[in-house]
């Protein structure tokens, strides 16, 4: 098991996307670390929140002093930089929680079946029947800007996929025998379910989070997009974008005028969420059973 | 070794390799000789995982995704299959070699009828029109004892129960008559009772088709019925070979030793290899020397080297340095 | 089947009392001069007792249950309310939007599901060899990509330089002819009513217009629709009867076209379907951008504005649309798959 | 493979048939790009720049301005202005005559008559919506802030209680008291006699020609045939209130509009979001050029700027900060001007109770207390902190015009010598150490500016500011907050936030519309600054103020308004006059005929411009 275990996560880092996917995030993390030194925030204000450096509003293009441009008075490093942080922030934060959450509902619904299942079900139905995105924009209308805010809207509206996931994979595991043998030896529920249905179902969970992952930092752009993300000047990158969004056609005569201000933010957030989906892509590679090939 | 004329199939030296994921070669199948005469039924026996169904695949060349076949010959009339375009040995699949799969409910495509999967292979090999093809099919599922033939024709394998799939899928395999059938384990997946019947149906239709059969299968219980002669494989190697009454007499491996020690008799459920210690070894780990030598009652430092290819009488060989309950009695053979 | 269709369709009232109950709630967080925000769009309406006035006539400061009531009486009695963003009444207001999207998710997942299709079988096919990871790659970027930026460059490229896709759902011209009398309209989607008028101008300007979210779409979507092509077409060829089909000596041709991609598509249709019902309340992004007419801009407007009416409204459209929808794809499920059954 | 080919080249032909080549595309119609459709077309409700747009093309008022003028008028649909000289203003000023023109149609055909101007004014005065207009010719003729103070003063019912949901009378004993009150007050007050049309004012009101000016929406002249057939009132004392404080979709008017204008209403998509006027070729005056005039809302400026760039628009709307953007762009044309709106930071002498944005509460370094801005150091602080010059030049780019009070430009009462407070640190410095008797510069403090989301003018001001304080202090901490516009409606509402910036755009040109805003007791913005401002503004502000608006001699009324224009910059009452900000106007180079006037709602003249090549 174990040797078996040892190859699976080998195979892992040496597929092409797993190995990409890996390194890319290992660089953002690097970067979320080190973003105090390769950002320094102005000493006394709060790192997060991009500090002015001109007073200009229009954009200027890179230099040597701000290597990817200044954007709405700010400077676009240090938001990419720091907004880095954020992205981690929201995907990790939302991911964990909805799926905790997610998990927790979809293994009572699936591990005690019938009503309570039923009634677990018709709810997570009925979230479900909201549009994500609609749902997820009157929900951080309501609770007003800030990244918390988001991240609480994005959770309220996204455990059902977790926990439908979940729920299915218990009905399955379930049936088998092992089940079975632990609960005629006694074992309680709350032990069966933590100890024999949980790891064995826990692969795709961990599959559809790293999956959601990238899509989650995507909504949380669109979200700032839409003008209800982040708070103004807070560093992240859909805020960066959503301020780009009006001089990404150009000015003047020039339609290219102001490509640093979507390139750089644009391109960090790709990657991100490349990086993400790249892991998925390579986490189900390995573990999907049906794929063995 | 001498070729003789009603030998209708023969394989030399087959080299079957997989790839692992570290792009290592595992040679699953080494070095696989035997042949088969005009209607004889050969058994490929031998425990799961040794190479017996790689083995009856490659000699279609239906190896997929990353088994290679890297040396050998596969003489189908004298015409070695392995060098023939692919476009010549799909003529044959179907048509004079044909297959029998383990699992019928897995072996059937799901979403056509039995009637549409039957005559496909007609259609494909024979020139017949879609409705000759039809009533050809369904005469056949009539002779493989399937009720209401003309019904079932337009169901869909999932409305079949496990038996009269695999009576299905014996229809489809026989439709254009071939002179071999390759039966993998063809039984494995019924209850007892339908596996009975399964096999006297097998045997009825080679008498009545006069073909050939490599039987692959694991249950002894199901050589000592059918097979004519017999093919003991363990890791990628034929170990023992013989007419059945020389193998079940006097059997000189081990490890044939050691199966048929666990053989059950027909009226129990299916047998299992439980007398015999340890499991069969992972292919990317075969033991060096004789690759049985670590479950082996009869292991000595000898063993540790490659064993040769022992002929013992008639026409059965073994692989071993210490052939059981024999005087050495031929040649090494080279 | 009939009784797994009531069962389901039973349980649409449910939901859509759920979430009825969940916008309501969420909107009573906020207090009534958040609310009559909605009103009030400017200082100068700040004047004396203004916003209480309002709040008065609007029924902001009753308690829950009587504004929950209210809402709900006027709904058994079919009237959804006034949406004060599409300056219409909710029902209108959303029956007149949603040809436009339904428009707009029909053209985009034709490309998204074929090429998705066409591509993961592709990808599939060459397993592991140079295409397959170049395609894989440009897919994953692809759904990498935020379909806001996308839109841009599209945008930006497909008009701004080359002048092909403007932005909006129908020039004024072509607009016009649409209102005029002699245009009958058959299904509200300007493309093919245009056609079945044969106004062939009309029809250029408005598939012109579409062109651009329609390639925004495809590109950010089909990636999804592609890795499940893939994964199932190589799950199938891994399949037993593959080997069945192979060893009846069927062409290869034949074996990937009948007996593989058939089985292979059962989960892509599934997903198709739930695409197209995701495309309906997901081009929000797009439609914004694009200045197109649409039940997704006009609920995110909506929610923006926090238009009470407009989004409960909407959200319950889009209950309906989805309850419905998935009870299609699952039904389209079990005619495509022999083995399904429903119960 | 070839299915693909044959789709793309397909859609290729295609789009590039369908590309225009015309040099300037639809020379008869003007496609103008703005930001917002019209509330609603009832000019009795309309209260927002985008529906006075489009009410001004329809509708006609009885007097227009003078061209750029602010103060001068000409004749209208009224056949002359009336002055105190031509006698048409009289009984001291509280008796106003316009006489009618003759032969002027509506576009259904009807015949302009003296009853249909009467009724236009009954009927929008009787309406009176909530947040509504009408408060204004209210104000102004009877002297009460809305009809329901109006009708409780004079029969002590009232109306919100006397009325069901419906607007039916909850007891009948109600209507013979509002039938007299629409007979003893409303009708004496608007008559005609012939074919003059006759106001009685309460008393007299400086401003009540500007509030009858074109472009006031709530003072156009409806067919009163026409409307009662639509289902709007029917003119008859019993029932008035039935048509009382409606929603705006209830309106019969609310998407219909039948007027006298140069333009006629052709449509109102509002799934489109676009409203088309065509040229009434029956109009009375001088005919427009263009013959369609589309106003289309596109939210998305990219998405304007490109449609503009294309040759798709005329014109549109461009936000300030965009301006780098269209200065440079072939094919254009950009216009400045500034319309009558300011913006100034508003300090709460007293935070409402239950504020969450005061910190700590007190004046400890990590808060404020609630009275934190009613010391009158701190005030004056503020105001010399900002550093003025530099937000102008570097910050805003030239594009806003300082203001030294309150009062825009060129407004009665204004002066470029109005004293105001220049940038000087050391000034605000010295202020700081003063106040609260040299406590906060000893413990410092934390305070929050506020801006609705959106606007960044005003955000960069407030980061200016903040910038410029927490330089004099280390232990001066400012927070600039952005709230969207409902969360910042209800901190208003509470008054929780300390200080924020908004704006006031003149509903009318005169100075009572902005000194009354911002300096009296019952100001809309000022009576939410505490009572320690109220306070203060009764006894030094509130008589002025009223004093101004009843005069009718200009040069009384200006020394009026500068006495307390001084004293709020004495106190710095005013809180912190910032500028007004300057609008850019983009269009195609062939728009010919464009002129600005700065109470004009929307940006075009649509009946003046035509397209031509230059």
């Amino acid at each position: 098991m174990t040797s078996e275990r040892r190859q699976l996560i080998r195979r892992l880092f040496l597929s092409t996307s797993g190995f990409l996917g890996f390194s890319l995030l290992a660089f953002f993390c690097i970067v979320a670390l080190c973003a105090p030194w390769l950002a320094p925030p102005p000493a006394g204000r709060d790192p997060y929140l991009m500090p002015v450096v001109e007073w200009s509003p229009n954009p200027q293009p890179p230099s040597s002093e701000y290597i990817f441009g200044v954007a709405g008075k700010r400077n676009i490093y240090y938001g990419v930089i720091w907004g880095t942080r954020s992205a981690f922030r929201v995907g990790i934060t939302v991911t964990v929680i909805s799926t905790m959450f997610g998990l927790l509902v979809g293994a009572v619904g699936g591990y005690f079946g019938k009503i309570v299942d039923e009634v677990l079900m018709r709810i997570t139905d009925i979230f479900l029947a909201i549009p994500f995105l609609v749902a997820a924009v009157v929900m951080a209308t309501i609770l007003g800007p800030g990244l918390d805010n988001v991240i609480r809207a994005l959770i309220f509206f996204s455990w059902m996929f977790p926990a439908r996931l979940i729920r299915g994979n218990i009905l399955q595991i379930k049936e088998e025998q092992y089940i079975t043998a632990a609960r005629s030896v006694g074992v309680n529920h709350v032990g069966i379910i933590v100890r024999h249905v949980l790891p064995n179902s826990i692969f795709p969970v961990l599959i559809q989070a790293s999956m959601r992952m990238g899509s989650l930092v995507i909504t949380a752009a669109a979200l700032s997009f839409l003008g209800i993300g982040a708070r103004e000047n807070y560093a992240d990158w859909g805020g960066l974008l959503n301020y780009a969004r009006n001089w990404m056609l150009g000015g003047g005569g020039e339609v290219l005028r102001y490509w640093y201000m979507v390139v750089f933010p644009g391109a960090a957030m790709v990657l991100f969420v490349l990086a993400w989906n790249l892991v998925g892509d390579a986490l189900r590679d390995v573990f999907d059973p049906r794929l063995k090939v | 070794m001498s070729v003789m004329d009603n030998y209708i199939l023969q394989v030399h030296g087959l080299q079957v390799t997989f790839t692992d994921i570290e792009r290592n070669e595992i040679h699953v199948v080494d070095g696989v000789s035997f042949s088969i005469k005009q209607g004889e039924t050969l058994a490929l026996v031998g425990e799961s995982g040794c190479g017996k169904s790689v083995t009856s695949l490659a000699l279609l060349r239906l190896l997929d995704g990353n088994g290679r076949i890297r040396g050998g010959n596969v003489l189908w009339q004298g015409r070695d299959i392995l060098s023939l375009p692919l476009r010549e040995v799909r003529s044959l699949r179907g048509r004079e070699i044909a297959m029998v799969f383990q699992e019928p409910s897995s072996a059937l495509n799901p979403v056509y009828t039995i009637g549409d999967q039957i005559t496909e292979s007609m259609l494909r090999h024979q020139k017949v029109s879609p409705a000759q093809a039809k009533k050809q099919a369904e005469e056949m599922l009539r002779l493989v004892g399937i009720p209401e033939p003309r019904k079932r024709l337009e169901e869909y394998p999932h409305a079949l129960s496990g038996g009269m799939k695999q009576r299905a899928m014996i229809a489809m395999a026989l439709s254009c008559r071939p002179r071999l059938l390759i039966a993998d384990e063809p039984t494995t997946s019924l209850d007892v009772t339908i596996q009975a019947q399964i096999l006297e149906l097998i045997k009825e239709l080679q008498k009545r088709f006069h073909m050939a059969i490599l039987l692959i299968t694991h249950d002894l219980g199901i050589v000592a019925n059918m097979a004519d002669r017999i093919l003991i494989m363990y890791a990628g190697k034929v170990v023992e070979e013989g007419n059945k009454q020389d193998i079940f007499r006097r059997a000189a491996h081990p490890y044939t030793r050691g199966l048929l020690n666990s053989i059950p008799r027909m009226d129990q459920a299916k047998g299992t290899f439980a007398s015999i210690p340890g499991t069969v070894p992972d292919p990317a780990h075969f033991p060096e020397g004789c690759r049985f030598h670590n479950r082996c009652g009869e292991f000595t430092e000898t063993c540790l080297s490659e064993p040769g290819k022992i002929h013992l009488e008639n026409e059965h060989f073994v692989l071993c340095h210490y052939p059981l309950g024999q005087k050495t009695l031929g040649c090494r053979a080279k | 089947m009939f009784f797994y269709i009531a069962r389901r369709l039973l349980f649409l009232p449910l939901t859509l009392f759920g979430i009825s109950l969940i916008i309501f709630f969420m909107f009573m967080r906020l207090s009534p001069e958040q609310r009559v925000a909605l009103y009030i769009t400017s200082p100068e309406r700040l004047r004396g007792d203004n916003v209480e006035r309002l709040i008065d006539l609007h029924g902001l400061r009753d308690p829950w249950h009587i504004q929950y009531g209210r809402w709900m009486g006027n709904v058994v009695r079919g009237n959804l309310g006034w949406s004060n963003v599409g300056k219409e009444p909710v029902y209108s207001a959303i029956m007149r939007r949603f040809p436009y999207t339904l428009e707009l998710a029909l053209y985009s997942a034709l490309p998204i599901i074929w090429l998705g299709t066409w591509l993961g079988t592709l990808s599939a096919l060459y397993h592991n060899r140079p295409l397959d990871h170049t395609l894989r790659i440009s897919a994953v970027v692809g759904w990498s990509f935020p379909d806001f930026v996308f839109g841009f460059f599209v945008l930006m490229i497909f008009y701004s330089i080359l002048g092909w896709f403007p932005p909006g759902t129908l020039g004024a011209e072509a607009d016009a002819v649409v209102k005029s009398s002699q245009f009958r309209s058959f299904t509200g989607m300007v493309t093919i009513d245009s056609l079945l008028n044969g106004r062939l101008d009309v029809f250029i300007d408005t598939a012109r217009r579409l062109a651009g979210p329609v390639l925004t779409l495809t590109y950010v979507g089909f990636a999804y629709i592609l890795r499940i092509a893939r994964s199932s077409m190589l799950e199938v060829l891994g399949r037993e009867y593959i080997r069945t089909a192979r060893s009846k000596g069927l062409e290869e041709k034949v074996v990937i076209n009948k007996h593989a991609r058939r089985n292979a598509m059962i989960p892509v249709a599934t997903v198709s379907g739930q695409t197209i019902i995701a495309l309906l309340g997901g081009t929000v992004i797009v439609e914004t951008i694009f200045n197109r007419v649409g039940i997704g801009s006009f609920m995110a407007t909506a929610a923006q504005q926090l238009d009470f009416a407009s989004v409960i409204g909407g959200s319950l459209f889009f209950g309906v649309i989805l309850v419905l929808g998935n009870l299609l794809v699952d039904v389209s499920y079990a005619l495509i798959d022999p083995r399904v059954r429903l119960d | 493979m070839k299915n693909l080919a044959l789709i793309v080249l397909v859609f290729f032909l295609i789009t590039v048939a369908g590309v225009a080549f015309a040099e300037i595309p639809n020379p008869d119609t003007y496609v103008m790009l703005t930001i917002a459709e019209p509330d609603t077309l009832d000019p009795h409700q309309a209260y927002d720049v985008a529906s006075g747009e489009v009410i001004q093309f329809v509708y006609d008022n009885l007097i227009a301005y003078d061209g750029q003028s602010l103060t001068d008028f000409v004749p209208w649909l009224a056949m002359e202005v009336p002055s105190l000289e031509n006698e048409l203003i009289m009984n001291e000023a509280t008796t106003y005559i316009f006489p009618l023109r003759e032969g002027v149609k509506f576009h259904n055909g009807n015949e302009l008559t003296p009853e249909d101007v009467v009724y236009s004014f009954h009927r929008g005065i009787l309406a009176d919506p909530a947040a509504g207009p009408m408060w204004m010719l209210i104000e102004a003729i009877f002297g009460y802030y809305s009809l329901e103070d109006f009708v409780f003063d004079k029969t002590g019912i009232s109306l919100n209680e006397a009325l069901d949901p419906e607007s039916q009378l909850i007891n009948e004993e109600y209507r013979q008291p509002l039938i007299d009150f629409y007979q003893d007050y409303i009708q004496p007050a608007i008559q005609a006699d012939g074919w003059d049309i006759v106001f009685h004012l309460s008393r007299p009101f400086g401003p009540f020609m500007s509030i009858l000016a074109r472009n006031s929406s709530w003072a156009v002249i409806l067919d009163k045939d026409t409307s009662v057939e639509m289902g709007c009132w029917d003119g008859e004392a019993d029932g008035w209130w039935e048509h009382y404080n409606l929603r705006k979709e209830d309106s019969p008017l609310y998407d219909q509009a039948v007027g006298t204008g140069p333009f006629r209403l052709i449509e109102w998509d509002r799934v489109q979001q676009r409203v088309t006027l065509e040229r009434n070729d029956d109009f009375w005056g001088e005919k427009p050029w263009i013959s369609t005039a589309i106003l289309w809302e596109i939210e998305e400026w990219g998405t304007r700027r490109a449609m503009l760039e294309a040759g798709d628009a005329d014109q549109i709307h461009t936000p300030q900060q965009y301006y780098e953007q269209v200065t440079d762009m072939p094919g254009i044309s950009v216009e400045l001007g500034d319309f009558v709106l300011v913006d100034s930071m508003q300090f709460l002498w007293e935070v409402g109770p239950g504020s969450p944005y005061l910190g700590s509460g007190q004046l400890d370094g990590n808060g404020i207390p609630p009275d934190f801005f009613s010391d009158i150091h701190v005030r004056r602080a503020f105001n010399y902190a900002l550093d003025y010059d530099t937000l102008v030049e570097h910050a805003l780019g030239n594009l806003v015009t300082r203001i030294p009070s309150v009062l825009p430009v060129g407004f009665l009462g204004w002066s470029e010598d109005q004293p105001r407070y220049e940038f000087d640190m050391e000034k605000a410095a010295e202020e700081f150490q003063m106040a609260w008797d040299g406590e906060l510069w000893e413990n410092g403090f934390t305070v929050s500016l506020f801006y609705n989301i959106g606007n960044e003018r005003r955000q960069t001001t407030c980061e200016m500011l903040q910038e410029n304080i927490e330089s004099i202090n280390p232990k001066f901490r400012v927070e600039v907050i952005g709230l969207q516009w409902p969360t910042f409606l209800d901190a208003y509402r509470n008054e929780h936030m300390p200080a924020f910036i908004i704006g006031w755009q003149a509903d009318y040109a005169d100075p009572h519309n902005f000194i009354s805003t911002y300096l009296h007791s019952a100001g809309t913005f000022s009576a939410h600054w505490g009572e320690p401002f109220r306070e203060f503004a009764r006894e030094n502000l509130d008589h002025l103020v009223e004093q101004a608006v009843m005069e009718t001699d200009p040069s009384i009324r200006e020394s009026l308004y500068r006495e307390v224009q001084d004293i709020a910059y004495e106190t710095a009452a005013f809180g912190l006059p910032l500028f007004q900000p300057r609008y850019i106007f983009t269009m195609r180079d062939w728009v010919q005929g464009w002129t600005f006037h700065s109470m004009r709602p929307g940006e075009v003249n649509l009946d003046q411009v035509w397209k031509e090549e230059n």
